[in-house]
């Protein structure tokens, strides 16, 4: 139990780093990454939230382990598709 | 005519300057003859639908159309005998102006735009002039400044576009408050008819300020067009626009369509008795009142021509306000005969001042001197619609200035009586002096830019004849006031027939 | 115990490199810092016991979004210094944004009263796979796996707008040797991955992008120079999840009486829709993930 | 089924089949743009005829399945979308070579279409989730196709949606934490009034209104739907914004506790304060034709978003009706005034409002349709924007909330000086802007379409708010 | 049994020993050439110890896969040690990756 609140608040702050990050910047990159910091961060609060059951002795949640797949691939693509927008931008510039 | 026919007579006169207007629209600019052709049809259309309604009316019928608009509150078209007053005179005047117009836009540019816009601003007038409740009177109050906004900046000109501007700033506000107002009242009794009488009075009982506020509101955003002081500040800017435009504004479409506003408001949806009640008459009477007076004050002090006249439509366009909210049967009489009369001096008058400038490029007083030998027929025009302004007696304008006077007798309010004398010494002040120049003056220098527009006669005779049937209409509204087809026995007939006054 | 300590290790190194990643001075170590955090997370993934997960991120989170932040960053060395922005607003606000999200976790409930995870158990049998994960992601609620699909092949989409001059990376008689002993590795792995997806940890996504990293590894090395969507066969692969997802989805549909719904598979040959949809769906993916990350030979703006 | 699913799959698979054979994608475009406004019209027919109707997909129990349902609001967005695709398609269809515009437009226009229906009928938060982000990556890649002008505002707008993305999925976890659900009407009336509630549901709200480009969360979407194409920006504007709107209308009005309702309220009516405002202000002063009109949009919104605050505060059906009639005449009106707007911009050679000058004579149909759409946005009879002021006034009114009348009436003479702001100057004769080539006439016709139709809008408000269930 | 344990805690031991000297030597060391060295000498023996350890506490299945991913392991270490010494050799000072045209 103590765990899952451990990786409840670690997920959080994952969170907030990630915001911090993607406040403070300052290269367009890091605010990419820091967003992938935030998803992260969500992915592992739904992770989390599927192991209450495992407490019970129960089968992990795979509802949400589906959802965070999904979020994943979402995560991944949208971070793809930035990273050429950016790759694009800097490669204009010069 | 079909009896089903009838039915559609208010929208058939809407549509019937509606259509050629979006016709011409899409003409090209060369299509001179399609063009007048179509502004004819209409005009002659309107006319003789009309005369239908006219009628139909004084015997007593009622037309009435309606379509789904709003929930609880459709698009009413009707015709009672205040509505069809505004409706024959804006028809009439319509007629005047379009032939005006055709003569005075003979070479310049965009015409057909002129012409698409003027018609859409006539049929925005009729369209007000039937509305059926206060929602309708909204719709086509809007599309008022809509139609007249084109028309204000037509010639494109930094002047005209800032006069636009202010004229835009001024009616939207107004549309605004008036919609504010229209709104509340909706909320309070819903949107029904228009009613002699006025149907405020159930909700006396229930609370006062509200009607109060919507009251103010509406009255607020009327005002704009009625240019009730300090509401007043586009009209002398939209001076610029074309003289036929400046006609129709002052004489008929917009300004009137304030004041025609006013008098439906309080005899029509608030109804005399609410007004007393509400102590509502009393600012509205000063209001005008001051108006008055200061129009004609500033007027004094212009000496552009076409200015001149606009300080004094402001202040003659209060003479009605101030009628309506003396709430007696003689002054309403008063504020209706003079919506008529005034139209037709101020269009006559606007008519001449266009016909000097184009004709003979004058635009300031100054440079009127002995134009009357130059343009006799004009002059006589002018210093009749002049003196029919002052209120001097063969011209119809005594004829409301002393049914005016009676009313203020009658509901023992002197004060309002000096005003009018004031008010008409006034405008002897300003009006005299033009006409003395125009007559006696000695001319000192070459007129600023002559232009040979006709052999026959001293200048275009699609100006000239304009001029000339509406001097003539001030003469015979005058002289046969007192016959059963004048202005002021029409006047008499709805104060008689939908106004319903107690005491 | 010991499990606690593992659990605030990890979890304090988590907050560690993401911290770092997000102040490090240099972008290169934010990136590196990145890729360690996104190998830290996998590992707390299966820690949570979520193994589908931690396979996935493992090979996306870490393997596929490593390699193109690199390739972002090689875009960064022309550019210059940023200035380092000040710390303490963004701090302080952020920081109290965390405390309330912090404050507001307290209230949930430690015994979830959800009764999904029943249901799923219940409904597996029908579903035509026996792995819980496989059987929410393409059966219960497969039509958000198949807009994912969509975002996926948008990705794509949006980037082939924006091509770059990839700067290129040539390989050499070892590198070029390693990959042709390695793909056929990865291969036979996410084969093994797709198969297994049915019943256990695995499926289309796993499968697909191990299969992408074996194929970027290929192509970096001068293979598969053909891999470019202006062959049809190509956008054949890449739309061919979509297609299969939208087929199986229209013939299920006249299978079944005409009451059927949406992307109800006939329960006699789910099994058989899913993995057929799985298997093209791990081609896309594979195929979609390369070209997203090496981009294509010669950028064509668009073609007519 | 058949005909939502064909509202939704036609346009998926017509998009796939485009991808795959690009040399039929205009043709195929065309077809199916064809294709669904009759079927969105029969589905809304069959909706009012038959009641609302839901499907499971998959056929699982609700619990398990995401869940569609078309109400008649459902129903009427659905056929929104379908029509101003077809008009956008139109439009692009006209001016696809004179502009050239990429190809990927036709794909990638199909697929914008298909996740907005997706979004108009689902009811679970999770596949809202995925929507959203694909209705975000569509619009981010179709603003790219203006070329490499639009990278900047396209990154922009991408990052922001993704965090907004993102900050809705936070949300719909801690919900999914407390609840275990993710549909919505399983999970509406269950929610309690307590602090991770509060929490997730302001996450959800945050995010919402970052992607619907509410005040102060709107400053990447001037840039965006500036810099895009004039047939993008016209769907951004017109459809895309309104996607994030439905989601928190629904989330508020169906599963937010009741006890959040005023502070919410409070909330939203900032923000619609600000839009008003400053949205208008913004607009007013940019030099930009595009952006203009691209800052009329967030001041629109705050018309939707105050309608919103006031379902929440009072629960009147004026307020309800407000809303979705504003988003209606918002999404017709800007429609025209971006294609109008694109039109000139495009002929006339400048991005600059300046450039306008004269345009009433040179381009008389495109400055009209500003125009008349302009009087919809500024909302004067018989407009649609009119009927819905009407609507908010009404409750207004009967809420006695005088502060926001004269907001509204602040907000409204605003509007009147950013359109007349462009239509005066259009009737500047002194130096006409002579256009580039000669103007052509079908885009132009094709922009006063959405215009004319916001414009007679009142005059069907009686089958317009029987479809939104709403009486005034 | 406890002997092997015993055997299999230090090799656990030495090889963390090896991984934490090659994480020394990457931070300590001067240049890119001896960094490559002092980590991949390191980690590859470290890891081959790791597993060598672990395998004792397991069964032979999962010994064998332990030692499929050392192998694997080793070898891509082996390639991407060569790649970024060629890099750094090529252009020393520039970033990894090289222009073609």
């Amino acid at each position: 139990m103590l765990s899952f609140y451990l990786y409840l608040g670690t997920a959080v702050l994952l969170v907030g780093i990630g915001g911090l990050g993607l406040w403070r910047g300052p290269e367009l990159l890091r605010r990419i990454l820091a967003l992938n910091v935030i998803g992260a961060g969500i992915f592992m609060l739904m992770v989390t939230l599927a192991y209450r059951p495992v407490m019970q002795g129960e089968p992990a949640d795979s509802v949400l382990h589906a959802l965070v797949l999904t979020g994943l691939v979402v995560a991944v693509s949208a971070t793809a598709f930035a990273l050429a927008l950016l790759g694009r931008l800097l490669t204009r510039a010069d | 005519m079909q009896a089903w026919l009838l039915d559609y007579l208010p929208l058939l006169i809407v549509l019937s300057s509606l259509l050629p207007g979006l016709l011409i629209f899409t003409l090209k600019e060369q299509q001179v003859a399609l063009r007048t052709f179509l502004n004819l049809l209409g005009v002659t259309l309107k006319l003789v639908l009309v005369f239908l309604m006219w009628q139909g009316v004084k015997e007593g019928e009622s037309y009435y159309y309606r379509i789904a608009f709003l929930p609880g509150a459709d698009l009413i078209l009707q015709a009672d005998a205040l509505s069809l007053l505004f409706v024959v005179l804006s028809s009439v005047l319509w007629l005047a102006t379009t032939i005006y117009a055709i003569g005075y836009l003979e070479h310049s540019p965009l015409r057909s735009r002129f012409f698409g816009y003027f018609s859409l601003c006539v049929s925005a007038t009729v369209g007000l002039a039937l509305a059926g409740n206060l929602v309708t009177f909204l719709l086509f109050y809007e599309l008022l400044t809509l139609a007249t906004f084109p028309l204000v900046v037509h010639r494109g000109t930094p002047q005209s576009l800032a006069a636009g501007r202010r004229y835009l700033a001024y009616t939207l506000s107004g549309g605004l408050l008036l919609m504010l107002g229209v709104s509340l009242l909706h909320l309070l009794a819903g949107s029904p008819d228009f009613t002699p009488g006025g149907y405020l009075a159930p909700l006396l009982a229930s609370g006062s300020i509200l009607l109060q506020v919507a009251f103010a509101l509406l009255i607020a955003g009327l005002g704009v067009k009625a240019a009730l002081f300090p509401l007043h500040g586009w009209l002398p800017q939209a001076m610029v626009a074309p003289a036929p435009v400046s006609a129709l504004l002052h004489a008929v479409a917009v300004v009137k369509a304030g004041a025609f506003g006013i008098v439906r408001v309080v005899y029509d949806v608030f109804g005399v008795e609410v007004v007393r009640a509400l102590d509502l008459a009393w600012p509205l009477l000063f209001l005008a009142a001051f108006t008055i007076l200061f129009g004609s004050w500033r007027a004094l002090a212009q000496q552009d021509l076409k200015k001149r006249l606009a300080y004094s439509t402001i202040s003659q366009v209060s003479y009605i306000t101030l009628g309506v909210a003396l709430l007696g049967p003689l002054a309403a009489v008063g504020a209706l005969v003079h919506l008529v009369h005034q139209g037709v001096m101020k269009i006559t008058l606007f008519f001449c001042a266009g016909n000097y400038a184009e004709t003979l490029g004058i635009h300031k007083i100054r440079e009127l001197n002995g134009v009357g030998r130059q343009m006799p027929m004009t002059s006589l025009a002018f210093t009749i619609g002049a003196l029919g302004m002052i209120g001097i007696p063969p011209a119809a304008g005594f004829i409301s200035k002393w049914y005016l006077g009676l009313g203020a007798a009658e509901v023992a309010q002197p004060w309002v009586i000096l005003v009018f004398v004031l008010s008409g010494l006034l405008n002897a002040c300003y009006f005299l002096p033009v006409v003395y120049r125009i007559w006696f003056g000695v001319q000192y220098s070459a007129w600023p830019s002559p232009q040979r527009l006709s052999s026959r006669f001293e200048t275009h005779w699609m100006l000239l004849a304009p001029s000339m049937f509406t001097l003539g209409l001030i003469l015979l509204m005058g002289l046969f006031a007192s016959t059963e087809l004048s202005p002021l026995s029409w006047s008499e007939l709805i104060v008689e027939r939908e106004f319903s006054f107690d005491d | 115990m010991a499990l606690l300590l593992f659990d605030l290790v990890l979890c304090a190194l988590l907050l560690l490199l993401a911290g770092a990643a997000m102040l490090s001075r240099s972008l290169t170590q934010a990136v590196t810092l990145f890729i360690a955090f996104g190998v830290m997370m996998a590992l707390a993934w299966a820690r949570l016991k979520a193994p589908d997960l931690a396979l996935a991120e493992a090979a996306i989170g870490a393997g596929l979004t490593g390699a193109l932040c690199f390739t972002a960053l090689v875009r960064y060395a022309k550019q210059p210094a940023y200035p380092q922005p000040a710390l303490w607003r963004p701090l302080t606000f952020i920081g109290l944004v965390t405390a309330l999200l912090l404050a507001s976790l307290s209230q949930i409930p430690l015994q979830p009263s959800s009764a999904i995870p029943a249901l799923v158990q219940q409904h597996l049998p029908q579903s035509g796979v026996s792995h819980p994960v496989t059987a929410v992601l393409l059966n219960f609620r497969a039509w958000d796996t198949l807009l994912e699909l969509l975002v996926l092949l948008l990705a794509l989409l949006g980037a082939r707008q924006a091509p770059g001059d990839l700067p290129r990376y040539r390989g050499w008689s070892l590198s070029i040797s390693w990959s042709r002993l390695l793909s056929p590795l990865l291969l036979l792995v996410s084969g093994y991955l797709l198969w297994r997806g049915a019943a256990a940890p695995g499926g289309a996504f796993q499968a697909g992008a191990l299969l992408a990293s074996g194929l970027v590894i290929l192509r970096l090395n001068q293979q598969l120079s053909w891999l470019s969507w202006r062959h049809f066969w190509v956008r054949m692969l890449v739309l061919g999840g979509l297609l299969a997802f939208v087929l199986a989805g229209a013939v299920s549909l006249l299978l079944q009486d005409l009451g059927a719904v949406w992307l109800s598979w006939p329960q006699s040959i789910a099994g058989a829709v899913i993995l057929i949809v799985e298997s093209f769906a791990t081609l896309a993916i594979a195929v979609t993930l390369t070209l997203l990350v090496v981009g294509e030979p010669k950028p064509e703006v668009a073609d007519a | 089924m058949f005909p939502a699913l064909l509202l939704v799959t036609l346009p998926l698979s017509a998009a796939l089949l485009m991808l795959l054979w690009p040399r039929f994608a205009r043709s195929l475009h065309v077809t199916v743009a064809l294709l669904s406004v009759p079927l969105a019209g029969y589905f809304l027919q069959q909706i009012l005829l038959h009641g609302e109707q839901q499907w499971l997909l998959g056929g699982w129990s609700p619990l398990l399945a995401i869940r569609w349902q078309a109400d008649s609001l459902s129903a009427l967005l659905l056929l929104l979308s379908a029509l101003l695709h077809l008009l956008v398609s139109g439009y692009a269809l006209a001016v696809q070579a004179r502009d050239r515009l990429p190809a990927a437009f036709w794909p990638l226009s199909s697929l914008l279409l298909a996740s907005l229906q997706a979004l108009w009928l689902a009811r679970d938060l999770f596949n809202w989730y995925v929507c959203l982000e694909l209705l975000g990556m569509v619009a981010v890649a179709l603003v790219t196709l203006s070329g490499d002008k639009a990278l900047k505002p396209a990154l922009n707008y991408l990052l922001f949606s993704l965090f907004a993305s993102l900050c809705y999925l936070l949300g719909v976890a801690l919900l999914y934490a407390g609840y275990g659900a993710l549909d919505l009407p399983l999970l509406a009336g269950q929610l309690e009034a307590n602090r991770l509630n509060a929490m997730a549901l302001l996450l959800i709200t945050l995010g919402l209104m970052l992607k619907a480009a509410c005040w102060p969360l709107h400053i990447w979407l001037p840039a965006a739907h500036a810099a895009a194409p004039a047939a993008v920006s016209a769907l951004l504007s017109a459809l895309v914004v309104k996607g994030p709107l439905f989601i928190l209308y629904l989330v508020w009005t169906e599963l937010a506790p009741q006890a959040f309702w005023l502070p919410a309220s409070y909330l939203f009516a900032l923000a619609a304060l600000g839009a008003l405002l400053f949205g208008g202000i913004a607009a007013l002063r940019t030099p930009y034709g595009k952006s203009l009109v691209a800052y009329s949009t967030v001041a629109q919104l705050g018309y939707a978003t105050l309608a919103l605050a006031f379902v929440l505060r009072f629960n009147l059906p004026e307020f309800v009706a407000a809303l979705w009639l504003f988003v209606l005449a918002h999404a017709l009106a800007k429609a025209a005034s971006f294609l109008a707007m694109g039109e000139l911009q495009q002929t006339l050679g400048s991005k600059q409002v300046s450039a306008l000058k004269g345009a009433s004579q040179t381009m008389p149909l495109a400055m009209f349709a500003f125009a008349v759409a302009g009087g919809s946005l500024i909302g004067l009879p018989p407009s649609g924007g009119f009927l819905a002021k009407w609507a908010l006034l009404l409750g207004l009114w009967q809420s006695q909330q005088y502060f926001w009348l004269l907001v509204l009436a602040v907000a409204t003479l605003l509007a009147a000086a950013y359109v007349f702001r462009v239509v005066v100057l259009a009737f500047d004769r002194a130096e006409p802007t002579a256009p580039d080539f000669a103007p052509q006439r079908l885009p132009q016709y094709l922009a006063l379409l959405p215009a004319l139709a916001v414009w007679a809008m009142a005059l069907f408000s009686m089958p317009l708010l029987t479809l939104l269930k709403q009486e005034l | 049994m406890t002997i092997m344990l015993m055997i299999s805690w230090l090799l656990l031991a030495l090889g963390l020993m090896f991984f934490l000297a090659g994480s020394i030597g990457l931070l300590r060391f001067p240049d890119s050439f001896s960094r490559l060295h002092a980590v991949t000498k390191a980690d590859t023996l470290g890891l081959g110890l790791l597993v060598l350890g672990l395998s004792l506490q397991s069964s032979w299945r999962e010994g064998l896969l332990m030692a499929l991913i050392w192998l694997i392991v080793m070898a891509s270490g082996a390639v991407s040690c060569q790649l970024l010494a060629r890099f750094s050799d090529e252009q020393p000072s520039e970033s990894a990756t090289q222009q073609e045209d």
